[in-house]
């Protein structure tokens, strides 16, 4: 693959003098960088992890990438290690518990540049550390503006979130908010687990949703997470059921495959893409290790997709063509500098 | 000293007890007799506190004693040596950690902390004291089943104990370690300690108890002086009739040889094992318990592993690298342990028997016959005798002898040609064993190849027509039945030259 | 005849309770389903509709095709904890055959067998060879398998028109006809041929017996010239292949690879197993008991979300019922 | 003395191979650790570093801890599945305790306490008197108890400065001290007083040994007179209280409570336990050699991390060196 393509390159090539860049990497010194991510087991955390190791790589960093899956000691025990490690910088994600502040904090102590992406407020405390987020609240407020728009602000809704996690919560401030500026907006139902099944599982429940309630007693679904949406479009699909629509946030090639799909349900998802969030988070630690000035903290625009503008392209949309249906999709310049083009031209 | 009052108990489906009366001296030896099946166990266990659910009085000296778990039975000190002996040791501890058991349970008062050194030391004088020579720190499942039943009797005798119960204890005894037993019983005796004492062998029990008690259908239906009664009179009572000759008559005829075993050597115990067997014939395997005649079988029927040898049937040289392979060449063993090796206690008596013939009920796809099946089954039930709700009852609620007969049957539903019993009588009555004897008898006549190892040497010299002598693990000696006595094969057995 | 006299005994004077006990340990489970479908019913009359049991019968078929290979690793005494990974591991490779690699059905439907074969014989051969017991043994596999799928996947999701590595993509598609077996009415068909031939196996074959003798003492059946190493092959074997289909059918249903999809119907398809030990008081394995507890726990997921339980008080009442269900199953059993 | 003269058995003349495999039997855990230390170390000698043990220690007390519990319930030859999530529950309970109704430490832990004695004690009220097996028992406990867990946090993270339902803050404050458990090197004396306690408990004390009677022959272990049940009620306390113990340290140690946090240690404690049953031969569960199998696990883990194996194959070969140490130890054992 391209990644590991330039890896063995980097290692091949002779130390000599790169012109035109930050003295950290003038002289093809070793970089060494790990991504540690706690949750795990879906699709954006893939795509995540992906582009942030594929931007580290352009640049000639030594990526190593590790999720724990979800579980917390596990993560933390990652970062403890990468501590005692000869990392120079570390991407931290989805550190959303207490703890994750000390550990972070012990990380910078030992001189490691951070960046954070979806975690605990409190790192913006921390010296040195860049916090970076989607911003949940217009993911949420995109798709939910959108579904009150359609139905005139009068709709029988069923809501499908998880509580516990930063992002849920502030999703859930924008969607409480909104029901109470539009009181025909009515929540009938709700369901929501955070599973290894997390699709399967809605899936289920919201079958058992809409034998429960019948034609003309529910319009929409609003769901917080594509893991939720896709199950509700299979569920919907699996009943015929397409008069249900769903308003999602999030957005995979699983997701994009299930909207393109004919008489599909899901009408519009708002996202940022992941791959570009990994992208940016290794940008900022580049610029850290070259001991450039970092804002504290930086949130990624989101983008509306709708169903209509994918059915606009001939061709099926995947994740690497919604860009060319989606203005601005997956493109951002931000952080990136000239010296960063110099030295992916050089590896 | 002790007496039990119309002691009654049911099981689902049987009356086990029926309104029984029972009593014991101190000091003095009972010996309690009955078929397969009579309820000895049952009246024992209701004495030692086993099974609580039972209906009548139990006395102590005159006064009523609500005996009612195994805890109270203790506190009046009786103890009782179970007949299943894997039912009452813990497997993965050790030798001295299950004779101390009552020690450790009752013995330790406020005591927290186990003084091993003083565990382990007591335990080895109390197995000095019968004689026994076993280490105290092996593990329990690394004995062998006569070695377990001793520290199961070291267990009973290591606490207070005013009345002992043995059931069956000498099933798994050869004649020395039953003389060692007796000697170890009369000194109890002297002690004061009431001895209760069941057994299927007749001449032991009028060679040590004082008074005998028999059993038949859960009634007490005689209890007598030894000296007031005779072996005939006991076996009239408890088969409800009388029995002509113990061993069956039979004119050996035998034809060709039908296996031939040369030079064979297992991994740990069978040394250069030469043998033959001809049609019709039963040959013996006889020896000491622990002599090794459970490994030679085990080995010619490809249960352990052969190191060296080869084995002939029909001439034909075979290769026995597991029991399957010997069933498929038309040998068979019924095993000695049966709870652990012969049955599946889980399932039905049917399932039991006709487990090594499933083929000849089943049809096209394997698919099983169920009323061939049935059939079968209750055919053999009847055959055997086995005493059973139905076929359709659990072989777990069998008791003992019933048991073993069920793993007899489940072999001659098997069909095959050349039979290996290991101790095919242990733990069975006299009128089954006498029928035992006739099937095997029989299966000879039919031109079977008949093995036959026992450690009880009045059943090899009455039943077979050549005995090999079994030293640790050798066949020292071959003799024909006929010119050979009992005492000349324990000569041997114990190592004579 | 003389065979009925000795074999019948008289019959004795049975307790009553004693008697509603045993009547409980038969139809225990089939009383708790009974209830709930009355309560739920009465909660909301759309609960016994046709199309809502069909719901329920989707939703559990994936189970119940898992929960079967369990009961079979069950009827020889051993455990299989490695189906859910395996069931991971075939949906993985189905739908890579069509997506990334444009394979045809009769392939991808090969390809998940050749993977429960393989998945089966080296769980067989850990325990029958190595004889490490087949509790670890199956705990090791399902760590290793669950790895292996997810290096196969390279932890992403596999659907059609993904992006490759290489920044091209998939080309291949899903056939039409596999996608119908994750439909109704395919999938329950599924369902009810994987439960029918493994009860028709295990309780009308000689192959079914033996492996309920070997569950019950395996050593006897040594003794009884049971090939019993044959039979536990067969047995891992059989219990990966039905891991596999309802991978594949896990596969048909959602049309894509997720990472370590299988891996939650472990812990139904034991519980689903575990109860069928006592249905209509068999105390042992088997393929009908299995479903039966099957339809338990769909029917309880089923009806709480109709009657909007929480999702968060949901597992409280799953777990309460089938502690209920299992309560009385086995009060006063010994 | 006369004794020892009898108490000696002729000895066999054993074969080589035989020694060679009881010898693995005995060490082969042991060797597995030994060879795993020196390829990781030999791959990167910060491996061997004081820190970096340290840091293997801290990851494996949890586990540790929750895995001494699982092998009490083993000791009886049971089985408590519903470890992880009392572990949740245990977590959930201290940290609200803190943060949401501003107790102070003491008061925390008994709550903890309390949950744990009340998991264990319905534990054994379904296993003792109702007569369900442990497995299904634990089973349904642990849906129960995690539907528990998730419905006292009504499913949210619980954190200092919260926001609570009527939209206010959290005031509670997490007491220092606590804070401290979590941390090297308190967490590690835990750890180590668990395990000491458990293995003094279970091999020196009578109450150990009838615990181990109970396991090995619970008919025996009745009709000698040990109060079988009260001892079975024990040993789920002690599971439980062992497990609350494990999610105590686990709140300490993330300082927040998340849902479910518990559960993914019940694999890892069942595996430790497991592979502790073959160290030095033991053949029985025992606390030690519980430990050794958490420090297996921890530093395949650990290693694993540091040499960069690839996240999504790092459960490859996590279950290989789990089969290696296991093929090892049983391979030509009976
Ligand atoms: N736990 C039980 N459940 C059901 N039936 C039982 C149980 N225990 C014994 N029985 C039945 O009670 C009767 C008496 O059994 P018991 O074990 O007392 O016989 P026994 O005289 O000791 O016979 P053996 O000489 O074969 O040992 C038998 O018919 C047996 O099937
Ligand atoms: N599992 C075992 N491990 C080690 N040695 C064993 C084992 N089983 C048996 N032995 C040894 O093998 C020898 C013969 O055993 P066993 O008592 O079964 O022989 P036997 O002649 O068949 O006696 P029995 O009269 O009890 O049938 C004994 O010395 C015993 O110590
Ligand atoms: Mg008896
Ligand atoms: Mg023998």
């Amino acid at each position: 693959s391209a990644g590991e393509e330039g890896a063995s390159s980097s290692s091949g090539k002779t130390p000599g003098k790169i012109e035109n860049v930050p003295e950290r990497f003038a002289n093809g010194e070793e970089v060494k960088v790990k991504v540690i991510r706690k949750i795990g087991g879906d699709d954006h955390t893939a795509q995540f992890l992906a582009g942030a190791k594929k931007e580290g790589e352009e640049l000639g960093f030594k990526v190593d990438i590790f999720t724990a899956n979800g579980d917390t000691a596990k993560f933390h025990d990652a970062i403890a290690q990468a501590a005692n490690q000869d990392y120079d910088g570390v991407v931290i994600s989805h550190g959303d518990d207490a703890a994750t502040a000390d550990a972070v904090k012990k990380l910078t102590e030992k001189g490691k540049s951070v960046v954070a992406f979806d975690s605990i407020e409190k790192l913006k405390e921390v010296e040195g550390v860049t916090l970076t987020s989607q911003d949940d609240k217009a993911l949420a407020a995109l798709s939910l503006d959108q579904l009150v728009k359609d139905f005139n602000g009068k709709a029988n809704i069923a809501y499908l979130w998880v509580d516990g996690f930063p992002p849920m919560v502030r999703r859930n401030a924008v969607y409480e908010e909104t029901l109470k500026k539009n009181p025909g907006i009515k929540e009938v139902e709700r369901f929501g687990v955070a599973a290894a099944d997390t699709s399967v599982q809605t899936q289920n429940a919201v079958q058992a949703m809409l034998k429960k309630y019948p034609k003309g007693k529910l319009d929409a679904i609003y769901a917080t997470w594509d893991a939720f949406a896709i199950g509700a479009a299979r569920a919907i699909k699996e009943a015929g059921r397409e008069e249900v629509k769903i308003y999602g946030i999030d957005v995979s090639n699983a997701d994009l495959q299930l909207i393109q799909e004919k008489g599909s349900s899901w009408k519009y998802t708002a996202a940022v893409d992941p791959a570009l969030i990994g992208k940016i988070d290794m940008r900022i630690l580049a610029k850290k290790l070259a001991g450039e000035e970092t804002p504290q903290e930086y949130a990624l625009d989101a983008s509306l997709i709708s169903q209509k503008e994918l059915a606009s392209s001939k061709e099926p949309v995947n994740m690497e063509s919604l860009k060319s249906v989606i203005p601005n999709w997956g493109k951002s310049d931000a952080f990136e500098e000239e010296w960063m083009k110099t030295l992916k031209e050089h590896y | 000293m002790i007496e039990m009052r119309n002691i009654s108990i049911d099981f689902p489906g049987v009356a086990a007890l029926k309104n029984v009366n029972f009593h014991v001296e101190k000091g003095t030896i009972h010996a309690l007799i009955g078929a397969n099946g009579a309820g000895k166990s049952t009246l024992m266990k209701v004495l030692s506190g086993a099974y609580g659910h039972y209906r009548g009085e139990i006395y102590f000296h005159g006064e009523q004693a609500a005996i009612r778990s195994p805890k109270d039975a203790k506190q009046f000190g009786v103890q009782m040596v179970y007949q299943e002996v894997d039912t009452a040791l813990i497997p993965h501890l050790t030798v001295g950690e299950n004779i101390m058991l009552e020690q450790m349970i009752h013995g330790m008062g406020r005591k927290q902390l186990i003084h091993w050194k003083q565990l382990h030391k007591q335990a080895a004088d109390v197995l000095a004291n019968l004689n026994v020579a076993i280490s105290t720190h092996k593990r329990v499942d690394e004995l062998t089943l006569a070695e377990k039943q001793m520290v199961l009797i070291a267990r009973a005798i290591s606490d207070q104990c005013s009345c002992l119960i043995l059931d069956e204890p000498t099933a798994p005894l050869s004649q020395t370690e039953t003389e060692e037993l007796f000697r170890l019983i009369r000194l109890l005796k002297k002690k004061e300690v009431a001895i209760i004492f069941i057994s299927h062998r007749l001449p032991e029990l009028f060679a040590i108890c004082e008074e005998i008690a028999v059993m038949r259908n859960g009634e007490l239906v005689m209890k007598e002086k030894t000296a007031l009664t005779s072996p005939d009179d006991v076996i009239e009572q408890m088969l409800g009739k009388t029995l002509d000759e113990q061993y069956p008559s039979r004119q050996p005829s035998t034809g060709e040889t039908i296996l031939e075993v040369k030079n064979l050597s297992d991994d740990h115990m069978v040394k250069n094992l030469n043998i033959e067997v001809r049609k019709g014939e039963i040959i013996g395997i006889a020896g000491l318990v622990g002599a090794g005649k459970t490994e030679i079988c085990q080995a010619l029927f490809g249960a352990s592993l052969q190191t060296s040898g080869a084995i002939f049937i029909r001439g034909q040289k075979v290769n026995i690298a597991s029991p399957t392979d010997a069933v498929r060449h038309g040998m068979v063993l019924v095993p000695e342990e049966r709870r652990k090796e012969g049955m599946i206690i889980s399932e039905s008596v049917a399932t039991n028997l006709t487990v090594s013939a499933m083929s000849r009920f089943s049809k096209l796809f394997s698919f099983i016959d169920f009323k061939k099946e049935k059939r079968a089954a209750e055919d053999m039930i009847q055959r055997l005798g086995i005493v059973t709700p139905s076929a359709e009852a659990k072989v777990a609620n069998l008791s003992g002898g019933n048991q073993q007969k069920v793993v007899i049957g489940k072999w001659l539903l098997g069909e095959a040609d050349i039979y290996i019993f290991d101790e095919p009588t242990k733990g069975v009555d006299i009128g089954a064993k006498r029928e035992i004897f006739g099937l095997i008898t029989e299966l000879a006549k039919q031109g079977k190849g008949v093995i036959y190892a026992s450690s009880e040497l009045a059943d090899i010299v009455g039943m077979t027509d050549r005995v090999y002598v079994v030293y640790d693990g050798e066949a020292v000696k071959e003799v024909p039945t006929s010119s050979t006595s009992e005492a000349e094969i324990l000569y041997y057995s114990t190592g004579g030259k | 005849m003389a065979t009925e006299q000795i074999v019948t005994v008289k019959k004795q004077p049975v307790k009553e309770s004693f008697q509603l006990f045993s009547w409980f340990y038969k139809y225990g489970t089939l009383l708790t389903i009974g209830l709930l479908i009355a309560v739920f019913t009465w909660a909301n009359p759309a609960f016994i509709e046709g199309e809502n049991i069909i719901n329920i019968l989707r939703s559990i078929s994936i189970v119940t095709i898992i929960a079967i290979g369990v009961t079979i690793s069950l009827a020889i005494n051993g455990f299989d904890l490695s189906v859910g990974s395996t069931a991971s591991l075939a949906n993985a490779l189905v739908i890579s055959m069509f997506v990334w690699y444009s394979q045809n059905l009769f392939v991808a439907l090969i390809a998940a067998l050749a993977a429960a074969i393989a998945v089966g014989a080296i769980n067989a051969l850990l325990i029958v060879k190595f004889k490490i017991p087949d509790m670890l043994t199956t705990l090791a596999m399902m760590f290793i398998i669950q790895g292996a799928a997810l290096t196969y996947t390279k932890g992403a999701t596999i659907t059609q028109n993904m992006v490759m590595p290489d920044g091209s993509f998939a080309a291949g598609t899903i056939s039409p006809i596999f996608e119908k077996i994750g439909q109704v009415p395919w999938i329950i068909f599924v369902m009810v041929a994987a439960v029918v031939l493994v009860h028709i196996f295990l309780s009308y074959t000689k192959h079914g017996r033996y492996m309920y003798i070997i569950g019950g003492n395996q050593e006897a059946a040594r003794l009884s010239g049971i090939p019993v190493n044959k039979y536990k092959v067969i047995a891992y074997l059989l219990s990966a292949v039905c891991a596999a289909v309802g991978g594949t059918v896990l596969a048909a249903r959602l049309m894509t690879a997720e990472i370590n999809a299988g891996s939650p119907y472990l812990m139904d398809a034991v519980a689903a197993a575990f109860i069928g030990f006592a249905v209509f008081g068999a105390g042992k394995p088997n393929a009908i008991g299995t479903f039966i507890g099957a339809v338990l726990i769909g029917i309880l997921q089923n009806g709480l979300v109709m009657m909007s339980v929480p999702y968060y008080a949901m597992d409280i009442v799953k777990g309460a019922v089938l502690a209920f269900a299992l309560g009385l199953t086995y009060y006063k059993q010994k």
